[in-house]
């Protein structure tokens, strides 16, 4: 897409045309310039490292629990609980952290944190913000042609927000963590620790994770409605900004409820006001349609950002226009609208035979624009001039894995079925297809995609391959054999488990660890990339959206000039990607477009 | 570059001043003095009439002893205060004449809202709704293979009844009729205050000792024993003698109790203390008072040790608090009674 | 909301002209277009921040209906214990405070500087007013007499065994929206404080607009918590 | 629509058990008369999907492969929306999953519907273990675990083949939930509302295995019973041992049932034994306090001397109080109404009378607990 101006990319007579990664002085001046800037791109790049450092924290404790379940019973001659002789599990991680006879619960509590640990950090600080906090941040205002978001100093207040609830959490991982489950389910959440304040770090950590999640959103809805580059009205803005737009509503829309929640819970653990605690008439299922009110929508504020990613990279990457670009649009907006109400799936053992009926009727309607964007995704390559690249590999992994993790939804909407899959390694392996990968994945799409843009360096094509292939096999490796872990009956949470179900168990640690060995490597290739990889061209893959109007990094005003609208963002038959010659991106004959449009 | 690429997307005029055809908003209007001024009497007007009408309520249910239902109360307050809340948004907060897109905010906030309470709602109050004695396929079990009214012939049901070893059921009842399993819940273990138990007792021994024949009646058609028929009643005609000895002592409770607590530091005014000793008899009376007096805090919420040996510990200690405080064997309500 | 209200002349570096009153001094942010369309842009952010405070509220309201549709008796019993002419008392504090912020605006929108702070320092004392009230009316009597929360209720003559849920649900959510009338109290005193420096005018009084709908909003879920704590029964 | 609705959900009737993959799936364990509906459903979704994701996968890698880019060559142009397609994608999917609604609802209901008859059976969930009492005040026992992965000694419920089983389940403390993967069923157990859970056990196949006890202990009687064992799984997190929280359902014959049933519990002294048995049977006419209720408190029954409405006295012993439970109108105590308690013949074996009679010679009895407030 091209602008009034012509080649700016150069011009350093101003400070503001300075790659916004460039260093004002010394060390100090530096780091005060990070810590105290209002630039959206810098504050998406300390997201990005934030949320990517909590990510290998939440990975540890999943490797951890892996490795738990991996042979968990080694069976030690001991007093039981009930003061009875009786063999006691002295698990691995009970061993490290002192199990003993006296004190045989100790492996099972470890096993409990290490989970909690993993679903906590992973849900609120990891995959909720992943997406719209990091490269929402960086791309919303560049993919618009904004100078910035519309309220730079509320964006950097929601990142100190994002980074005290984090400081909380870590604080109540290092009091020992949680043993709650990262839904806080009362009364358990409310009784158990009595008398430690971890718990309250937590939920508290979650809380204030909320209000950073909310100004974002709000942020972004408004430099949306306000900041998009004269002339791009709501059908010429990129699929990524949809998606990012619908994610922001729900955002605004479903987290104050957990924000009263976790308030209430607070107020119940310290001053036991009874409003969650059968003991005093209180009432545990009311908790959960308060939680699930925000956690169901969440779902989607998670995946929606996925789909913006590889919606973008698919048309990229095989040079077509996205087909059906606003039945996506809509899917976006569809879903954001069924999300306020299906929360009630997550419970359908605990609460009332009709409200569980209405609920499984009205889950299946989610279904149907998530088939619709599948649809089309795949209708998108067809006669494409596809490159397998490595974003294209992610986002073609997204469709499989992502593919499965809906279908696996279904039985989970279904009453009967749900009835036993519920809370079992069913849900977990369902989720985790769609959460790991739905949102990781397509972080990891999208953080290939635009890398060159957000560092002005190239990565290695053929190392990042390398790790895409690691991290397909590890995961389907260690979720596939949990559907049958699950529908053979194994429970949710389980620090041991019945002999028939050693072997699955054992295959799904040892993908676990493949997995994680595939994101060491990817680590490594970023840092190799950031240390000594080529500089960027400004437009690598031959985008049209207008990030890749901007230099590679872009400079501190992104663009010298308000960039005004020519084309669509998926015009790859009509228009030659800025910073490239006709000859590079060949066209097609003008005359048979214009024919294949009408 | 290329910049005579054919632009079919870019069909707006560009206007400088209003890029996206939204219009800035008429935010620079100004609200008239006097509106401001109206729209305030007629909010104290609504709220001396909200007032008003739960006055006159109270009023006649005293003198004329007739009660309304309660719905009527809070539909009439909940009304006045939408009328009242829409004024403040139209023109305190300016939405009359403001960017629509603010308006249209709100009304999705709204809808939220109005989803969240609806469908919660939706839940908690059916629960239990599935009346089990009431089915026709209760007998048989499951749903069976239902057949409401008559099928086509090339339908065999009976052969797929066979294989799966499930009944085929006539039926033209409907699915889901109301039941009473959470109030079930409640008549196994009452939840009583210190004042409502005594009479329950009492109540109870009567109506077992000779069970009416409403109990009988509501035995055979909840298909319930006569015991948790004659606690259901126990339980209503407490609740309702309760109600009639709280009245009075509640209104003259809320008279006294502000100017006395002010003027000797909130101690409980010894006049209700006197007649509810009258109402209770004297060691009932003495055994409500020091209950009240105990301490709240219980042992596992004073502030413990780290360590997580004594808190799995702690975590026991609570357990057994909640089976001593359980309301009954069947613990339907641990810690029935608040005043611990 | 500072952070929503982009007004510091400092902030976009350009020096200050002592003749010029503050407000005509104001410069929007340099990713607005013109300073109507940030005024829009901020004024449309408050409306969401507004969507998440009235969805906030909206888990007490609901915590309120579950528990009156639970334990009728004890929630009749319960607003019996509160005195319905504070509740009024406070509801008309409120309002004119809400109609003052109004004029406030108007004020400012007319650049009204005197009527603009009294107006301001009125709604300011009527937001105390009500937090004094409540406190010391309200929360301290029946504190003292044992009407608490939960597991902390120790009054003696209960009618009902339900009646803490009742004080969860009151202290809950009375305690919750006098926190937001502080902060709101906050926000205009801020208000007050600029505007001594004639820093709000008609062209500029985006602070004063914002912090003026958050008062309404406070006011607004008074509006709907007198009648459903004090007068339904 | 009504026809066809009632077509359809009177054609839902399957037994999935033999279709492929389904014991792939889930193994061949399948119980409970709704087991095989459950299955169904999930067997009809689970072919849909594999069908679905087989189309999806297959186009999107013959696209990748068929149309690579071939540098220097645009794509080949193509239709960039066909409202045609899209509605069609749009509808029928929306068409399967109604069907999938309808087939889960139908199996819902099924678990919902408990059969009449049977057992009734109370369930008390607590941190961390289930406990089941049966109608006659005995509860289940416990063994030490075969199987490695409870440390804990596991409750075992003993149940009667072919019979429908309904509990009534309460929690002590926080939610846990009752999960038997065999029978697919799962239902919360709540500590502030009662929650219901229903089966119809199975019969016991040829060549199941059989118990053996020490000939020494109480039950050697039931060695060689054929059974057949079910786990019972708490799917709520509930605590440390969340994970050590199961149970076994151990299906046996009728009459070996009613034999445990009758013997449960030896091991307790007899006056508890009987304690449960009053509890369960004549609490509500019978104090131990001295209070008033339908029939004479058996406050230091225990010897007295009781007389009759024919005036004739009679001292409180064994054969009196047999004589009473068994046959309770043949003498009347007087200031009571006749024909008030039914016979308990066939009821209580002489083993459970014996038990009550303890009871009632025992201390609760003699010297009863606190005085009510007078009334």
């Amino acid at each position: 897409m091209t602008t009034m101006d012509t080649g700016h990319s150069n011009g350093l007579h101003d400070h503001h045309d300075l790659p916004y990664l460039a260093r004002k002085g010394g060390v100090w001046t530096t780091v005060k310039d990070w810590m105290t800037t209002v630039d959206h791109k810098k504050l998406g790049i300390m997201y990005l490292f934030a949320i990517l450092t909590l990510f290998f924290a939440g990975g540890v404790a999943a490797l951890l629990v892996r490795a738990e379940l991996f042979n968990p019973v080694r069976l030690v001659e001991g007093t039981g609980i009930n003061g009875i002789p009786a063999r006691y599990e002295g698990q691995m991680l009970g061993q490290w952290f002192g199990a003993s006879p006296e004190n045989p619960n100790e492996g099972n509590l470890w096993y409990n944190r290490a989970f909690t640990m993993h679903g906590a950090i992973m849900v609120f600080m990891v995959i909720v913000p992943g997406i719209p906090a990091s490269l929402g941040n960086f791309l919303l205002p560049l993919m618009l042609g904004a100078k910035d978001v519309a309220f730079p100093r509320l964006n950097l207040l929601s990142w100190y927000v994002y980074l005290t609830g984090s400081i909380f959490g870590v604080l109540a991982i290092l009091y020992h963590g949680v043993d709650t489950g990262w839904t806080f389910y009362t009364p358990y959440s409310t009784t158990t620790d009595a008398g430690h304040w971890r718990v309250v770090y937590m939920i508290l950590a979650a809380f204030i994770l909320g209000f950073s999640s909310i100004l974002t959103g709000l942020n972004f809805v408004v430099t949306v409605h306000k900041l998009r580059a004269p002339g791009m009205g709501w059908f010429d803005m990129p699929l990524f900004v949809w998606a990012i737009y619908a994610t922001a509503v729900i955002q605004v829309l479903a987290t104050p409820v957990i924000g009263i929640t976790l308030l209430l819970l607070i107020f119940e653990r310290v001053f036991r006001v009874g409003i969650f605690d059968p003991a005093l008439g209180g009432d545990p299922v009311l908790y959960q349609h308060f939680f699930w009110f925000y956690s169901h929508p969440v779902v989607y504020v998670m995946i929606l950002p996925g789909m913006g990613v590889v919606s973008d990279i698919i048309a990229v990457h095989s040079r077509k226009p996205i087909f059906g670009y606003r039945a996506i649009a809509f899917a976006s907006l569809g879903i954001a609208g069924v999300a306020f109400i299906v929360w009630g799936h997550h419970m359908f053992a605990s609460m009332s035979e009709i409200g569980s009926v209405v609920f499984s009727a009205l889950t299946f309607l989610v279904a149907i624009p998530t088939a619709v964007k599948i649809f089309n995704w795949v209708s998108t390559l067809y006669k494409g001039s596809i490159a397998l690249t490595t974003p294209m590999l992610y986002a073609l992994v997204f469709l499989f894995l992502f593919a499965i993790g809906g279908l696996t939804g279904l039985p989970l909407a279904t009453l009967s079925t749900d009835l036993h899959l519920h809370d079992s390694y069913f849900v977990v392996a369902h989720f985790h297809y769609v959460m790991f990968g739905g949102t990781i994945i397509a972080l990891l799409a999208g953080l290939h995609h635009w890398w060159p843009k957000m560092f002005g360096r190239n990565y290695s094509e053929p190392a990042a391959k390398f790790g895409v292939l690691l991290v397909f096999v590890g995961f389907n490796l260690t979720f596939f054999t949990q559907f049958f872990l699950g529908t053979h009956g194994m429970p949710r949470r389980y620090a041991s488990y019945p002999d028939e179900f050693t072997m699955l168990h054992q295959w799904s640690t040892i993908g676990s660890f493949i997995l994680g060995v595939g994101f060491f490597w990817h680590l490594l290739v970023f840092i190799h990339s950031l240390a000594v990889g080529e500089r960027a061209k400004e437009n690598p893959w031959g985008a049209l959206t207008l990030e890749w109007e901007a230099d590679s990094p872009p400079s501190e005003h992104n663009f010298s000039h308000e960039p005004v609208l020519k084309n669509g963002p998926y015009d790859f038959e009509t228009t030659v990607p800025p910073h490239w010659n006709a000859k590079d991106w060949p066209l097609p004959d003008p005359a048979a477009v214009a024919a294949n449009r009408h | 570059m290329a910049t005579h690429a054919h632009a079919p997307h870019a069909h707006h005029a560009f206007n400088p001043a209003d890029p996206h055809g939204e219009g800035t908003g008429h935010a620079h209007h100004v609200t008239p003095a006097f509106t401001l001024r109206f729209i305030l009497a007629i909010l104290l007007m609504f709220t001396a009439m909200t007032v008003a009408a739960a006055q006159v309520e109270i009023f006649i249910a005293h003198t004329f002893n007739i009660t309304l239902p309660l719905w009527v109360n809070v539909v009439v307050a909940l009304s006045i205060a939408t009328v009242k809340s829409v004024l403040v948004l139209l023109y305190f907060m300016h939405l009359k004449h403001d960017n629509p897109i603010n308006g249209i905010i709100f009304i999705f906030t709204m809808i939220a809202f109005v989803i969240f309470l609806t469908f919660t709602m939706l839940d908690i109050g059916n629960r239990g709704a599935v009346d089990r004695t009431k089915l026709p396929a209760a007998v048989a079990g499951g749903s069976g293979i239902t057949v409401y009214g008559k099928l086509p012939e090339w339908v065999d049901v009976s052969s797929k009844a066979a294989r799966s070893n499930r009944p085929i059921i006539y039926s033209d009842k409907p699915m889901f009729v109301g039941a009473v399993d959470l109030r079930y819940a409640q008549i196994e273990a009452p939840i009583l205050s210190k004042i409502q138990r005594p009479l329950y007792d009492a109540r109870l021994q009567e109506l077992l000792a000779s069970p009416p024949d409403a109990a009988v009646q509501k035995s055979k058609t909840d298909g319930i024993s006569i015991e948790d028929a004659c606690k259901i009643a126990a339980f209503n005609d407490t609740l309702a003698k309760a109600r009639d000895l709280a009245a009075p002592e509640t209104r003259r409770l809320m008279a006294d109790e502000f100017k006395y607590a002010v003027s000797h530091g909130g101690l409980p005014h010894p006049e209700p203390r006197k007649r509810l000793e009258e109402l209770l008899g004297p060691e009932l009376f003495m055994s409500v008072a020091e209950h009240a007096g105990a301490s709240s805090h219980d042992a596992h919420h004073s502030s413990g040790t780290s360590s997580t040996a004594q808190s799995s510990r702690a975590k026991k200690g609570l357990t057994e608090g909640l089976f001593e405080k359980s309301g009954s064997e069947k613990g339907a309500h641990p810690a029935a009674d608040p005043a611990h | 909301m500072t952070t929503i209200d982009a007004n510091s002349p400092a902030h976009h570096g350009h020096e200050i002209d002592p003749n010029k009153p503050l407000y005509q001094q104001y410069k929007h942010g340099h990713h607005f277009r013109n300073a109507d369309e940030e005024f829009d842009a901020c004024k449309t952010g408050m409306w969401l921040f507004l969507a998440t405070e009235v969805l906030l509220f909206a888990g007490l309201f609901m915590a309120y209906t579950y528990f009156r549709f639970k334990y009728p008796e004890a929630f009749a019993n319960g607003s019996q214990y509160l005195d319905w002419r504070w509740g009024a008392l406070n509801t008309v504090i409120l309002l004119i405070s809400s109609y003052t912020a109004a004029m406030a605006v108007r004020n400012a929108q007319l650049n009204q500087q005197a009527k603009l702070r009294l107006n301001l320092t009125i709604t300011i004392v009527c937001g105390l007013l009500f937090i004094a009230i409540k406190f010391i009316f309200e929360y301290l009597p029946k504190w003292s007499q044992g009407k608490r929360p939960g597991s902390l209720f120790s009054y003696p003559f209960t009618h009902d065994a339900w009646e803490p849920m009742w004080w969860s649900v009151y202290y809950s959510a009375t305690a919750i929206h006098a926190l937001h009338v502080v902060i709101g109290a906050g926000l205009l005193a801020w208000c007050l404080r600029r505007s001594l420096k004639r820093a709000y005018g008609p062209t500029h009084y985006t602070m004063v607009e914002n912090s003026a709908l958050y008062w309404h909003l406070v006011d607004l879920i008074w509006i709907f918590l007198f009648p459903l704590l004090y007068l339904v029964h | 629509m009504a026809n066809s609705m009632n077509i359809i959900s009177s054609t839902l009737g399957f037994d999935a058990s033999t279709w492929p993959l389904h014991d792939l799936v889930f193994g061949d364990r399948a119980n409970a008369s709704y087991a095989h509906s459950s299955d169904a459903a999930f067997m009809f979704i689970l072919y849909v999907s594999i069908l679905s994701f087989i189309l999806v996968m297959g186009a999107t890698v013959y696209f990748v492969v068929k149309y690579r880019r071939i540098p220097g060559k645009p794509a080949e142009l193509s239709p960039h929306h066909n409202s045609r397609l899209e509605v069609t994608w749009t509808v029928i999917p929306t068409i399967v999953f109604v069907a999938m609604f309808i087939v889960g609802f139908k199996g819902y209901t099924d678990m919902l519907v408990p059969k009449q008859g049977g057992i009734e059976a109370d369930l008390i969930a607590a941190k961390w273990s289930w406990t089941v009492k049966y109608s006659n005040g005995m509860s289940n026992t416990a063994v030490m675990p075969s199987n490695k992965f409870l440390a804990q000694p596991v409750p075992v419920y003993y149940m009667p083949a072919e019979t429908p089983v309904r509990l009534k389940m309460i929690s002590k403390d926080v939610m846990h939930s009752f999960w038997v993967p065999d029978f697919r069923l799962k239902i919360d157990v709540l500590p502030n509302r009662y929650t219901k859970f229903w089966f119809e056990t199975g019969s016991i196949p040829e060549k199941a295995d059989t118990l053996e006890f020490d000939p020494a202990s109480p039950w050697a009687p039931l060695n060689g019973t054929p059974y057949v064992d079910h786990w019972v799984f708490c799917a709520e997190y509930c605590g440390d041992l969340h994970s050590e929280m199961g149970a076994i359902i151990r299906v046996i014959p009728k009459d070996k049932f009613q034999w445990w049933l009758a013997n449960a519990g030896s091991a307790d002294p007899p006056d508890i034994r009987g304690e449960r048995l009053w509890q369960n049977n004549c609490i509500s006419c019978h104090s131990i306090d001295g209070s008033l209720k339908t029939g004479p408190s058996w406050k230091n029954i225990w010897g007295a001397t009781h007389t009759m409405t024919d005036g004739s006295k009679i001292v409180v012993d064994e054969n009196y109080l047999r004589e009473a439970i068994l046959n309770p109108n043949a003498k009347i105590v007087a200031g009571y109404a006749a024909g008030q308690m039914p016979s308990f013949a066939g009821v209580l074996n002489e083993q459970q009378i014996a038990d009550l009679i303890a009871f009632m010679k025992s201390s609760k009895v003699t010297q009863p607990a606190a005085e009510k407030p007078a009334q």
